[in-house]
């Protein structure tokens, strides 16, 4: 079973029979080094980092898929994460605070199939 | 294949007792399109408005916008396998109310964005400045969840615009062109010495809000796979998408993709269209290797000499271009690929999520980061709400006089990557 | 940083996991390392085991240091 | 009025060609050259009141001193625009007027503007710090050069706004730009594919970002003359991080004393990396620098001496520029210390 890290609550409860739901109450970039720390294990990307269309900063959640097993770590898949945490960091905007079903929703669409 | 469009110029739209096309003006009959969109039970109301070219106008949150045409003289129709019946089309002939739009207006989710200026600065930026717009402003159901939501005003705006394609099928139209294709023998045996180039359109399917259909299929359940380009200007491609305004391709943009236009435009002058790809960028990562697997091994099989590559949308779909690039290429065939750019508010930037030694010829659409001031507007059409929510938008960007800072992502069509506008950056 | 000290004149190796990465910031003389957050090194492996084998790739990296190239090359 | 310094090399003050070279700066009143050609275009809205002028060769050989004395010179003056050069294909020349021209531009913050072909040396090493208008390959070029230049300098010293390098005709800077171009994007893909396809030249609209490549340095011919240096890109910092090396996107780069060698290494060392589980490194920094297994190697008289000191950076995010900044200064340090083997360890 593939791993899930989110930070989305409606990933929470509902995915547990799709993933290992890793579910932690922390930033979108929290989650983006959390799955870095996989890819660097060797861990591959299932979901693109920047999954969604929307820019970096503009929604409190992210769910990123990865795999359970670890070989060895990918180029394309560091790359696509270092690039989406350097563009995050570089964010200034700040965090959401409205309309975080919404955000919620398109992120669970992301991840749920 | 071979379609023929016969082009009714609009020069105006206004409300009438009875809708028709007379004299280069567009007459809608308000209720009859209040009725036919609220068959729909899951909109609580509709509201009309119309916004024409050099008005003291802007419209936001605009989802789609939609070009009225109609199918001729035959039992073929307009938006196959979504709206009409699925029959493949993209033969016989087209009306097109040129000059005309459905916009279709309604904050489907908090922080939607797509805002059209009729006039000022932000017009410019906009192809929609530049035509009639019948604006339809949706009310939902209450509690309607956005995905119904968005299905119903996609759905609701087809019907209009179908509604008033209509009314040009009895009218004389002011031009009419013919595209014609050819199969790749017959192809090579008129146009021996031409090039056969290809076009490979990349469409946005990121997800909820973020689809694009082809004959009613959601686009990311499909394998790439290939299209007549007449077919599209019949609405075989449609938007799904309301979000990223600068670079969404609406339906509108479908119906018109310029890259078609243009490569008809040389067809059997100094090359061969010779055939058309869709492809999806998707987020599961194995989808996206299959995927530009596919373009390339058609690209092979189609034994294209050159082909265009457009994108949509911005991110992780740089990815997807930049593999569809690199492996077109590594087949022996030569790309350009269309892109826009996010260098950040002052441009300095790295302004692609993804680059590739291949892509050595690249058309940009320009930085959507860019800041612009957007002055007042007598009337707006919708709502200004969020728009500091918006995706170009930022906190405090209403100032003193009214005017609006915002990034031109915020602006419907400003940075298209289907080479639609003369919008570029260096 | 790796271009810039070889540029300067000396020989340079670069120890590092993902290969291609080392290719594309320029360097001439790659070793492949164990893995990221620790190239030489296992924390699985008791450590005698572990000193043994960051020693099998720093003798790589010397011997690649000791051989001639007119290229990038990955010393497996 | 507008006050202008312009500065020109040793030949374009027909001092005299190479055996002139070594010419050592001196500033005149007025115009000298090349400086007529922009005074045309100038007309009335600018004046060039001096003209520094250097020989190539005496630049060269004591760029410092001979920048200290052109920036006394720009100081005396106080202009308001500062223009170098054009240089053409002049390499030296062009490295000079680039170096000149961002000296004034960092120490006196008025506009410069200089102008060269863009396969000058000195166009690649100045063209993201100062503006260069695009000129031909010889000087030739100076009727076309100079109006383009003159132009673009009042349009600095006038504060408007700049625009997009194709318009206003400098070197492509790294900074984006929008502009409306006169046909369609889909028409300019169509046309530059049809280009491409012929085998004709064609310029695309975004170039990909270029890598560069150096020779591979001579191999080491007995190892155990050779001295050695760790720099590693993982990091690892003495406990307590004292320079405060950011984790990610660094500015600066550490040089630390190894520890003691038999002292545990989690004791000593830690990582500012941000980039990877940091935990590996912080319970055994060995891992990332090998200095256990290098001073083994050392007491077997395997390998000759060992550096004392380390260099690291943390790797990722940090910018391309300021890494190789870093390298740079790293690399003149380890020169004067005598070293000629690195092992650079990344995570």
């Amino acid at each position: 079973m593939n791993i899930l890290v989110t930070n989305n609550p409606l990933c929470k409860g509902r995915l547990g029979n799709l993933y290992d739901v890793r579910f932690s109450e922390v930033s979108a970039l929290e989650i983006l080094k959390c799955a870095r720390g996989f890819v660097h294990l060797g861990h591959s990307l299932i979901t693109h980092p920047t999954a969604g269309g929307l820019p970096p900063g503009h929604s409190p959640y992210k769910s990123i898929v990865i795999t359970a097993e670890a070989t060895t770590p990918n180029l394309a898949f560091i790359n696509a994460i270092e690039h989406t945490i350097a563009q995050y960091e570089k964010s200034t905007r700040p965090e959401p605070k409205e309309h975080l079903e919404d955000f919620a929703a398109l992120d669970f669409a992301l991840v749920c199939k | 294949m071979k379609l023929e469009v016969g082009y009714i110029d609009i020069k105006d739209v206004q409300f009438s007792d009875t809708s028709k096309v007379a004299a280069g003006v567009l007459y809608v009959e308000a209720e009859a399109v209040r009725k036919l969109v609220l068959e729909d039970a899951r909109i609580a109301d509709i509201q009309l408005d119309i916004a024409r070219p050099g008005e003291s106008v802007r419209i936001a949150p605009v989802k789609d916008v939609i070009e009225p045409r109609c199918k001729v003289g035959s039992d073929l129709e307009i938006f196959p396998g979504m709206l009409g019946k699925v029959k493949t089309v993209g033969n016989g002939r087209t009306h097109v109310l040129r000059g005309s739009a459905v916009v279709t207006c309604g904050a489907i989710v908090g922080f939607q964005e797509g805002i059209i200026d009729m006039s000022g600065p932000g017009a410019a930026y906009t192809p929609f400045s530049e035509t009639n717009n019948l604006v339809l402003i949706f009310t939902p159901k209450k509690d309607l969840p956005q995905h119904e939501y968005e299905q119903a005003l996609r759905m609701a705006g087809f019907k209009v615009a179908v509604y008033l394609g209509d009314l040009g099928r009895e009218v004389t139209p002011d031009c009419v062109e013919t595209y014609e294709t050819y199969g790749m023998l017959k192809a090579k045996e008129m146009y021996p010495d031409l090039p056969r180039v290809g076009y490979v359109q990349m469409l946005q399917t990121q997800g909820l809000l973020h689809d694009t259909y082809v004959y009613g299929v959601d686009m990311k359940n499909s394998l790439t796979t290939m299209i007549n380009p007449t077919e599209v200007m019949d609405g075989a491609i449609v938007s799904g998408n309301c979000v990223s305004a600068c670079d969404k391709n609406t339906t509108y943009h479908h119906q018109n993709n310029p890259v078609i236009k243009d490569l008809f435009a040389k067809h059997g002058k100094e090359l061969i269209f010779a055939g058309m790809i869709i492809t999806n960028e998707n987020v599961f990562l194995m989808d996206k290797e299959r995927s530009s697997d596919w373009t390339a091994k058609l690209c092979a099989i189609m034994e294209f000499d050159g082909v265009v590559i457009t994108q949509e949308g911005f991110g992780n779909p740089d990815t997807d271009l930049m593999m569809n690039c690199k492996k077109v290429e590594a087949v022996g065939v030569p790309t350009v690929i269309v892109t826009d750019e996010y260098a950040g508010r002052d441009g300095t930037s790295q302004s692609l999520a993804d680059v590739d030694i291949a892509a050595n010829a690249v058309v940009t659409g320009g930085n959507a980061n860019e800041v612009i001031t957007l002055p007042k507007m007598d009337k707006v059409i919708g709502s200004l709400a969020e728009v500091d929510v918006i995706a170009g938008g930022f906190e405090n960007n209403t100032l003193a006089d009214g005017s609006i800072v915002v990034e031109l992502q915020a602006i419907i069509g400003a940075t298209n990557e289907l080479g639609f506008s003369r919008h570029s950056a260096r | 940083m790796v271009k810039e000290i070889e540029r300067a004149g000396i020989a340079v190796v670069h120890i590092c996991t993902i290969t291609p990465i080392s290719m594309t910031v320029g360097a001439n003389r790659i070793v492949p390392a164990v893995a990221i957050p620790y190239p030489l090194g296992d924390p699985k492996m008791p450590h005698s085991d572990e000193v043994a084998l960051r020693r099998k790739i720093v003798e790589k990296s010397l011997n690649a240091l000791a051989t001639e190239v007119d290229g990038q090359t990955i010393f497996e | 009025m507008i006050k202008i310094v312009h500065y020109i090399n040793q030949f374009y003050a027909g001092i005299g060609g190479e055996e002139m070279a070594d010419h050592k700066p001196e500033m005149r009143e007025g115009i000298v050259g090349p400086g007529q050609a922009l005074m045309a275009a100038f007309g009335d809205a600018a004046q060039i009141t001096h003209t520094i002028i250097c020989g190539d060769s005496f630049f060269a050989e004591n760029q410092a001193d001979a920048t200290a004395t052109i920036l006394g010179f720009v100081e005396q003056i106080k202009p308001d625009v500062f223009i170098a050069g054009p240089a053409f294909n002049a390499g030296r020349y062009g490295v000079a007027c680039g170096s000149v021209a961002k000296a004034v531009q960092e120490k006196f913050e008025i506009p410069v503007v200089t102008g060269m072909y863009e396969e000058n040396p000195g166009a690649e090493m100045f063209k993201d710090s100062v503006y260069i208008i695009a000129t031909k390959n010889s000087a030739s070029g100076m009727r076309d050069a100079a109006p383009k230049m003159a132009n673009f300098a009042l349009k600095l010293a006038r504060g408007e706004e700049v625009k997009a390098s194709i318009i206003d005709g400098y070197l492509p800077n790294g900074t984006r730009l929008n502009f409306f171009e006169e046909k369609r994007g889909s028409e300019r893909a169509v046309n530059m594919l049809l280009k491409k396809m012929a085998g004709k030249p064609f310029t695309t609209e975004f170039p990909m970002p270029a890598f560069d490549r150096v020779a591979p340095a001579a191999a080491i011919k007995d190892l155990s003359k050779a001295r050695f240096a760790i720099v590693t890109s993982g990091g690892i910092v003495p406990k307590g991080n004292p320079d405060r090396i950011e984790s990610s996107s660094a500015s600066k780069y550490g040089e630390y004393e190894y520890a003691q060698i038999g002292s545990t290494p989690q004791d000593v060392y830690e990582t500012a990396h941000g980039g990877y589980d940091p935990v590996y490194a912080n319970v055994d920094s060995y891992r990332v620098l090998p200095y256990d297994v290098l001073f083994e190697l050392q007491k077997e008289g395997k390998i000759g001496s060992i550096h004392p000191k380390y260099y690291t950076t943390t790797g990722n995010g940090t910018a391309v520029k300021s890494s190789a900044a870093f390298g740079q200064e790293i690399a003149e340090k380890l020169l004067a210390d005598g070293v000629n083997a690195v092992i650079l360890t990344s995570t």
